[in-house]
């Protein structure tokens, strides 16, 4: 087992987004001053984080015990390979999101944007604390606080469709949350009377039979809604009301990828993959994930509203990382992980340009955008890198990702999944290939823009080239999330 | 103590409990009522229960009853049950 | 000194009633003063009590000075110091909270408003710490009384729903007064400690009459307690009657009930009694589990505001019936550990609806309107009632839920736990209504980015007065308190769960 | 005759079952006011009834001692009569308590707990009497304040006027 | 409603009734209730322990004196609540016709009479109140007559006649100041260092050994008990009487 430090570092991590709300309040009435708080949180944060790196990838951990809340449950934080994948993921687009969210707030002068701010730095906090949780409880309670927090983010414009949003969305993850999580959560600690304390095999074998095993096993997986595995999805699209930097961030990176880690961490933290091996969930995990995939990318094939679209889309990419978890193999485990960060840098890419596409010209559907890329070429071609990383083509980060399951897959010789996933990446291809094309290449005639309109707001444009070329550079050297998801999954399989 | 006398008391008793809930009259009703009580009181000095039955007599039969006319005169007579 | 705690802690709002009484039709000034001063000390009494509850084990006070059985005694263990402390303080809150109410509601009867809050409390407090049973029954007398009067204070569908409430509170004691007597007739003796002795030494266990007693007492108490089939009087009384008496008698009396059921069973009959012999835990759990489940059902049926929190005091009734009825102590524990969150809980939501109704002037939903930036630290109190009641950590109702839950789980009654969890998520859904209202207004604004709230702040209804503040605030911090320091407090309640060793109990 | 002589021997526990019935169902089906309050203390007297029924001994008196017992060799008879000061009798070598004082008063006196009646139920019903008719005009003023707020004392009759809206 | 009522009164009756059988025969001296040490103990150690005869009025006053306190406490409770409830202050019309003089001209024989009653019933009242150890009574009973007697007044003159004896302000005075003689002593006893309620060691500042110490205290709170009685049967009545306006009597 590998040695664990004791240090605040992580803590502080996790905090400092929730004690940077203070000053974001307070300089409600200043907004660059507002801003510049934001960004001073979103680079300590990121450089804490990136602190923490070294000592990760050195294979050891980093762990600290805050408060013991319980008889024998403690609110634990632990840095381990997954969490700190997930943690520089979270970390850095925020910064790269609050930069965009400046241009697109400011571009389409928001309402009451203190709130906003402050509601996203609580919801970071979250985030992080999830990615950073060394109990099943800890892990809970930023899991809600995470619901709680995007809850007027969702609802930020306030009108009617907005209103519906909100209510699904909290519907969606609460009464999931409630409902299912945390009867087993209970269930678990009655039967173990452990600490929930996560281990890298699992500490759940030998205490509970196999049929309430395959129970919980249900139970966790469809309890965090947030991985919006069908049938509990149907928030992430509803969620799409929220202004797009929120979309952006928290329904592309943060919030949905919360929830597939938390399966991947009960999966492995709780259950331990030789107990799922006995348990043989394996096969109807996959089914399940891979129904999601195909369903939702057909799904999405038929919205016309762009972030509809890709909120389908990214159900079905969330599908993957489960799908590559349930394999139980190291190779899909490694993918899967990867998957997070690949598919998080081209989702977001992609967001932003759905937003940026939105603050200049206010059209949010497709069949509106024939010849927009003549208007906004710097966009559309972050657009055509983002959507190359999520089909998993090579020059974009994306295919790495997809390689490695593939590989699992094949490995393992579930060899419906590997076409369930070259189907879907055609499918992938077939919903996004045509937005791009469309915007450059259409007659002179069918062109719907005229000249006066130009790029969006500069900060959303560099926002969005960054993420983009950020996703060809891990192309060329994915190293760091690799070697992390490795040496996670090699911790998971290490038996 | 008598348990013949005890029992036609509590005969009487039952009675007067029951004409007092069913008579539509309510000042009749309060009347029989104190009736009850002092009836009630009478069984208790009987069960050699002296200071119960005085406190009965002077409040059960006496002030009780007084409260209930005085609301009786107070609000309406008739009563629908 | 600190040896007369016991008797202090009762005192002190008794001598201050009657001082009341006397001053306070000529001088009103000196009613609130007084009212506060004096449960002020209470509480210090309280604080006391516990000290040396948790330090030296279980205080016994004589009253008079004659050994028990003959004379009356306070037995005070770790569960009474407890839940006096709780009652105690409840009482301070809101006697603060009534400074403007009450000249503002009943203006031509503030002395004997506060006498018989005062009254109240010490009732409410007596029958925490007695040990005798007919002194039990004497003192719930006494808060019944007072609580029917602050409920009729209030206007004329308050005066019908007090009259309910006579009818029902006196067939509840007067059965538990009849459970009394067939105890009594069977062991002899009226203290709670010297029955339990006398029933094991007559070894009586067996006896139809003390099956009787056993379930006239349960039923009254659960009379009083409103327990789901016997709950008609609660709602309307705690809806229409003035906003202070709604506040102190919602958070208080059912609870108080409920801390009774609980002494009367282990102490009175014992746990072995209870679940050893009877063995009713499964019927008496579907009950709690109606109770649950009608309650938060017809809370969302309300519109009115403190109507909905009225019914939702019955579920939480349910919630504590049912977790000592699980028969584990793990149940025991979180019933106990609820009496006490659920008091701070429901004050702060009536303390809440206290204040929109004195701002607004309306009763219902609506009257939140937009809310959140006209008295946003009202808000924010409520937010933290509002989480507590739907079980979101880290307050205390998340930890109450957690150990009930456990109970459930470890006793195998799923039903009570699923019951518990769907409560949970109407809670959600009922003050998440309220919570958009407050935010967002009734209307939702069209179009995009409406600045709908930031019109409505100039006008309507502005920030309470400070005295109306400061409970509810205090009482909001008090509930995170109580969830992150939860782990002590559940420490002091296992002292008192731990003397009954549910494991050998043959179920 | 057995019989008869086993039911009369509980016939008053019988008998304040069938009272405390009676309040009881008024206390519910009547919908007068004053009937109900009636009802109750009705159901309330029977409670005491059966207190007082336990009390009863056979052969006991009533639980006051006469003078002839108290002073059975008492030496100052005319104390007993205003409860001035009683000293012990001189002479006698009776404990003391710590301040000097008898521990027991008028030791002589021989009381056999057989010969009186059980006081202990009577001082409960003292209290349950008073409490009786504290409840009951605690009812009457509400029922006064809802005739003068609806004017009428039927409560079927106040609910259909809320129902109606009046 | 009758049918749930019925129902109730059937299963409640059947409840009390089958436990009947396992009652001890009526007026068995050996029942567990007469011959446990608490009935026991109150039949023949009372006048040692208090000399006080009547063994009611001991056990009342001092063995279970906090009950009794606490009885006074629920009368008291039941006159304020009873103001509270009903009371008027201002005097709205809502009974119109009352605003006429009140004397009304008093029945020659009904008036004789009471004049020649009264001050019997008072002046028994205070027998039974300052005999109650010696003989039944006490506090309650006599503040009970005590109270009847100015109700009589009521009644046979009107309210307001018996007002000029007792004002309301006087009544509530009285109601007060009883229970605080009686939770007097028990301060007292606490102040001297005994648990509260212990009237033994009040000895210290009466002329009396403890065990009288105790029979004076139970005289003194008896009289507490009466005052409060009394005022607050009068009150009870002129309020409901009068409908809480306090001016026409019946």
């Amino acid at each position: 087992m590998s040695s664990s430090i004791t240090s605040f570092t992580p803590v502080l991590a996790a905090l400092v987004s929730l004690v940077a709300v203070l000053p974001i309040a307070l300089l409600g009435r200043k907004p660059n001053l507002r801003e510049g708080a934001t960004f001073l949180a979103g680079i300590i944060k990121f450089g804490l984080v990136l602190s923490m790196l070294p000592t990760i990838l050195a294979g050891s951990t980093i762990e600290y015990t805050l408060w013991r809340i319980l008889p024998n449950i403690e609110i634990a934080f632990r840095v381990d390979g997954l969490g700190m994948l997930f943690g520089i993921v979270a970390s850095s687009l925020w910064i790269v999101t609050s930069l965009y969210s400046i241009g697109y707030m400011r571009g389409l002068k928001e309402h009451s944007q203190t709130r906003f701010y402050s509601f996203f730095a609580v919801s970071l906090s979250a985030t992080i604390g999830v990615a950073f949780a060394a109990n099943l409880f800890t892990l809970y309670l930023f899991y809600e606080m995470l619901s709680l927090a995007t809850y007027p983010l969702v609802t930020h414009h306030q009108d009617k469709e907005a209103r519906t949003g909100g209510r699904t969305y909290l519907t969606y993850l609460l009464s999931t949350s409630i409902g299912f999580v945390l009867p087993a959560l209970i269930f678990v600690y009655v039967k173990t009377g452990s600490s929930l304390e996560f281990a890298s095999d699992g500490f759940l074998s030998g205490y509970i039979g196999p049929s309430e095993g395959l129970i919980l096993v249900l139970l966790f997986t469809f309890g965090f809604a947030k991985a919006g595995l069908m049938p509990f999805h149907s928030w992430l699209p509803g969620a799409m009301v929220a202004p797009t930097p929120v979309s952006a961030l928290l329904h592309a990176v943060a919030v949905v990828k919360v929830g597939v880690f938390c399966i991947l961490r009960v999966y492995s933290g709780v259950f331990g993959i030789e107990f799922l091996k006995e348990l043989d969930v394996a096969s109807i995990l996959t089914w399940i994930a891979a129904i999601t995939i195909v369903t939702s990318s057909l799904i999405a094939l038929t919205q016309d509203n762009l972030k509809r679209r890709l909120a389908f889309s990214t159900i079905g990419q969330l599908s993957y990382i489960i799908l590559g978890m349930a394999l139980l193999a190291p190779q899909g485990a490694t993918g899967s992980m990867m998957h997070i960060a690949m598919h998080a840098f081209g989702k977001i890419t992609l967001f932003f340009c759905a937003g940026a596409i939105f603050e200049a010209t206010g059209k949010k559907y497709i069949s509106q955008m024939v010849g927009i890329g003549k208007r906004m070429p710097i966009t559309m071609a972050a657009f055509f890198i983002g959507s190359l990383s999520v089909v998993g083509i090579p020059l974009a980060g994306g295919f790495w990702s997809k390689f490695s399951l593939l590989q699992g897959t094949a490995e393992e010789g579930h060899y419906w999944m590997l076409v369930t996933l070259l189907i879907s990446s055609l499918l992938n291809a077939a919903y996004f290939f045509p937005i791009v094309f469309k915007a450059f290449f259409c007659k002179p005639g069918e062109s719907q823009y005229e000249d006066k309109v130009e790029e969006a707001h500069p900060a959303a444009v560099i926002a969005l080239s960054v993420t983009a070329i950020a996703t060809v550079v891990f192309f060329f050297i994915p190293e760091p999330f690799y070697s992390l998801a490795e040496s996670a999954a090699a911790q998971f399989f290490a038996f | 103590m008598i348990w013949q006398f005890d029992l036609i008391i509590l005969v009487f008793l039952v009675i007067t409990a029951i004409i007092s809930l069913q008579v539509k009259d309510l000042l009749a009703a309060s009347m029989i009522f104190g009736v009850y009580s002092f009836l009630m009181c009478l069984l208790w000095a009987g069960m050699a229960a002296v200071d119960v039955a005085f406190t009965e007599a002077a409040v059960g039969a006496g002030v009780s009853s007084v409260f209930l006319i005085a609301t009786v005169l107070r609000t309406s007579r008739r009563s629908s049950d | 000194m600190i040896e007369q705690a016991p008797a202090l802690i009762l005192l002190f709002p008794f001598f201050a009633s009657i001082i009341v009484a006397l001053a306070g039709i000529r001088i009103q000034g000196v009613c609130f003063p007084i009212t506060v001063i004096s449960m002020a000390a209470s509480v210090l009494s309280g604080i006391a009590i516990l000290g040396q509850v948790v330090n030296n084990g279980a205080i016994r006070y004589r009253l008079g000075g004659w050994e028990p059985p003959m004379g009356i005694e306070f037995r005070i263990d770790a569960l009474g110091a407890l839940v006096a402390l709780a009652v105690s303080v409840v009482g301070l809150l809101t006697a603060i909270y009534s400074k403007r109410q009450v000249p503002a509601e009943t203006p031509d009867k503030i002395s004997q408003y506060y006498t018989l809050y005062l009254l109240l409390m010490t009732g409410l407090i007596g029958m925490v710490i007695t040990g005798d049973a007919f002194n039990l029954f004497v003192l719930i007398e006494v808060s019944a009384l007072t609580s029917y009067a602050l409920i009729a204070m209030g206007p004329r569908r308050a005066t019908l729903a007090a009259y309910k409430y006579v009818i029902m509170g006196t067939i509840g004691a007067s059965f538990y007064l009849l459970g009394v007597g067939y105890l009594y007739i069977k062991t002899g003796s009226l203290n709670m400690f010297d029955i339990h002795e006398q029933l094991i030494a007559r070894g009586i266990f067996d006896a139809t009459a003390v099956l009787v007693a056993f379930i006239l007492i349960t039923v009254g108490v659960w009379i009083k307690m409103a327990f789901f089939p016997l709950h008609a009087w609660l709602p309307n009384s705690y809806a229409y009657a003035p906003t202070t008496s709604s506040a102190v008698l919602g958070p208080l009396v059912t609870k108080v009930m409920v801390y009774v059921m609980i002494r009367l069973t282990f102490t009175v009959f014992g746990a072995d009694y209870t679940f050893g012999r009877l063995d009713w835990s499964d019927i008496v759990v579907w009950m709690s589990v109606a109770a649950i489940l009608a309650g938060s059902i017809s809370a969302l049926a309300q519109t009115d505001l403190r109507k909905m929190l009225a019914y939702l005091i019955i579920a939480e009734v349910g919630y504590m019936v049912g977790g000592m009825w699980l028969a584990n102590d793990m149940g025991l524990i979180g019933s106990i550990y609820h009496i006490i969150a659920d008091a701070f809980m429901t004050l702060c939501v009536f303390l809440f609806a206290g204040i929109i109704f004195t701002q607004t002037g309306k009763r219902d939903l609506n009257a939140l309107d937009g809310l959140f930036t006209k008295m946003p630290l009202t808000m924010v109190g409520f937010l933290v009632g509002a989480f507590s009641l739907i079980g979101i950590p880290p307050t205390a109702g998340f930890f109450s839920k957690w150990y009930l839950i456990q109970g459930g789980v470890a006793s195998g009654h799923w039903e009570y736990v699923i019951a518990l969890l769907i409560s949970s998520l109407i809670n959600a859904v009922l003050f998440f209504r309220i919570i958009e209202i407050a935010y967002f207004g009734i209307k939702p604004a069209e179009g995009h980015g409406g600045h709908h709230h930031e019109e409505l702040s100039e006008e309507g209804p502005t920030e309470a007065s400070f005295s109306m503040l400061l409970p509810l605030l205090v009482t909001a911090a008090m509930l995170i308190g109580l969830g992150l320091y939860n782990r002590d407090i559940v420490a002091i309640i296992s002292d008192f769960v731990s003397q009954f060793n549910f494991g050998v109990i043959s179920r | 005759m057995e019989f008869f002589e086993a039911i009369s021997a509980k016939f008053n526990y019988w008998i304040y079952v069938i009272i405390m019935m009676i309040g009881l169902y008024a206390m519910i089906a009547k919908t007068n006011m004053v009937k109900k309050l009636i009802g109750m203390s009705v159901f309330q007297t029977a409670i005491i009834l059966f207190y007082v029924s336990i009390g009863v001994k056979d052969g006991a008196t009533i639980p006051i001692l006469y003078h002839d017992q108290v002073h059975a060799d008492h030496h100052h008879d005319d104390h007993a009569h205003n409860g001035e000061h009683y000293d012990t009798p001189h002479g006698t070598d009776h404990e003391t308590d710590e301040y000097g004082y008898p521990s027991r008063h008028a030791p002589d006196v021989v009381i056999d707990g057989d010969d009186f009646a059980n006081p202990l139920v009577h001082v409960l019903m003292l209290t349950a009497i008073v409490v009786g008719v504290s409840t009951l005009g605690v009812g009457l003023a509400i029922t006064q304040k809802l005739h003068r707020e609806f004017g009428t004392i039927e409560e079927n009759e106040i609910h259909d006027m809320i129902k109606s809206g009046k | 409603m009758k049918s749930l009522a019925l129902i109730s009164v059937v299963i409640t009756g059947w409840l009390l009734l089958s436990a009947v059988g396992d009652f001890p025969d009526w007026g068995d001296p050996n029942s567990p209730a007469n011959s446990y040490r608490l009935s026991q103990h109150f039949v023949t150690e009372t006048f040692h322990e208090t000399a006080v005869p009547n063994m009611v009025t001991a056990v009342l006053a001092d063995y279970r004196g906090y009950d009794t306190m606490f009885e006074t406490v629920v009368i008291f409770t039941a006159g304020i609540a009873i103001i509270s409830i009903l009371r008027r202050f201002t005097s709205d019309g809502a009974d119109a016709g009352t605003e006429k003089v009140y004397e009304k001209r008093p029945d020659l024989i009904v008036d004789t009479t009471c004049r020649l009653m009264i001050p019997i019933i008072q002046l028994f009242a205070l027998y039974v109140i300052a005999h109650g150890h010696h003989s039944p009574g006490g506090g309650f009973q006599g503040g009970v007559i005590f109270g009847a007697s100015f109700i009589l007044i009521a009644l046979s003159r009107d309210l307001q006649a018996a007002h000029k004896w007792v004002p309301e302000q006087r009544v509530l005075n009285l109601a007060g100041i009883g229970i605080l003689i009686y939770a007097g002593f028990g301060l007292a006893s606490m102040f001297l260092g005994q648990n509260f309620l212990d009237y033994a060691i009040l000895h210290k500042i009466m002329p009396a050994s403890p065990i009288e110490a105790r029979y004076h205290s139970m005289l003194g709170v008896e009289i507490g008990v009466a005052f409060t009685v009394t005022a607050i049967m009068y009150s009870i009545y002129s309020n409901l009487a009068s409908k809480g306006t306090m001016k026409e009597g019946l």
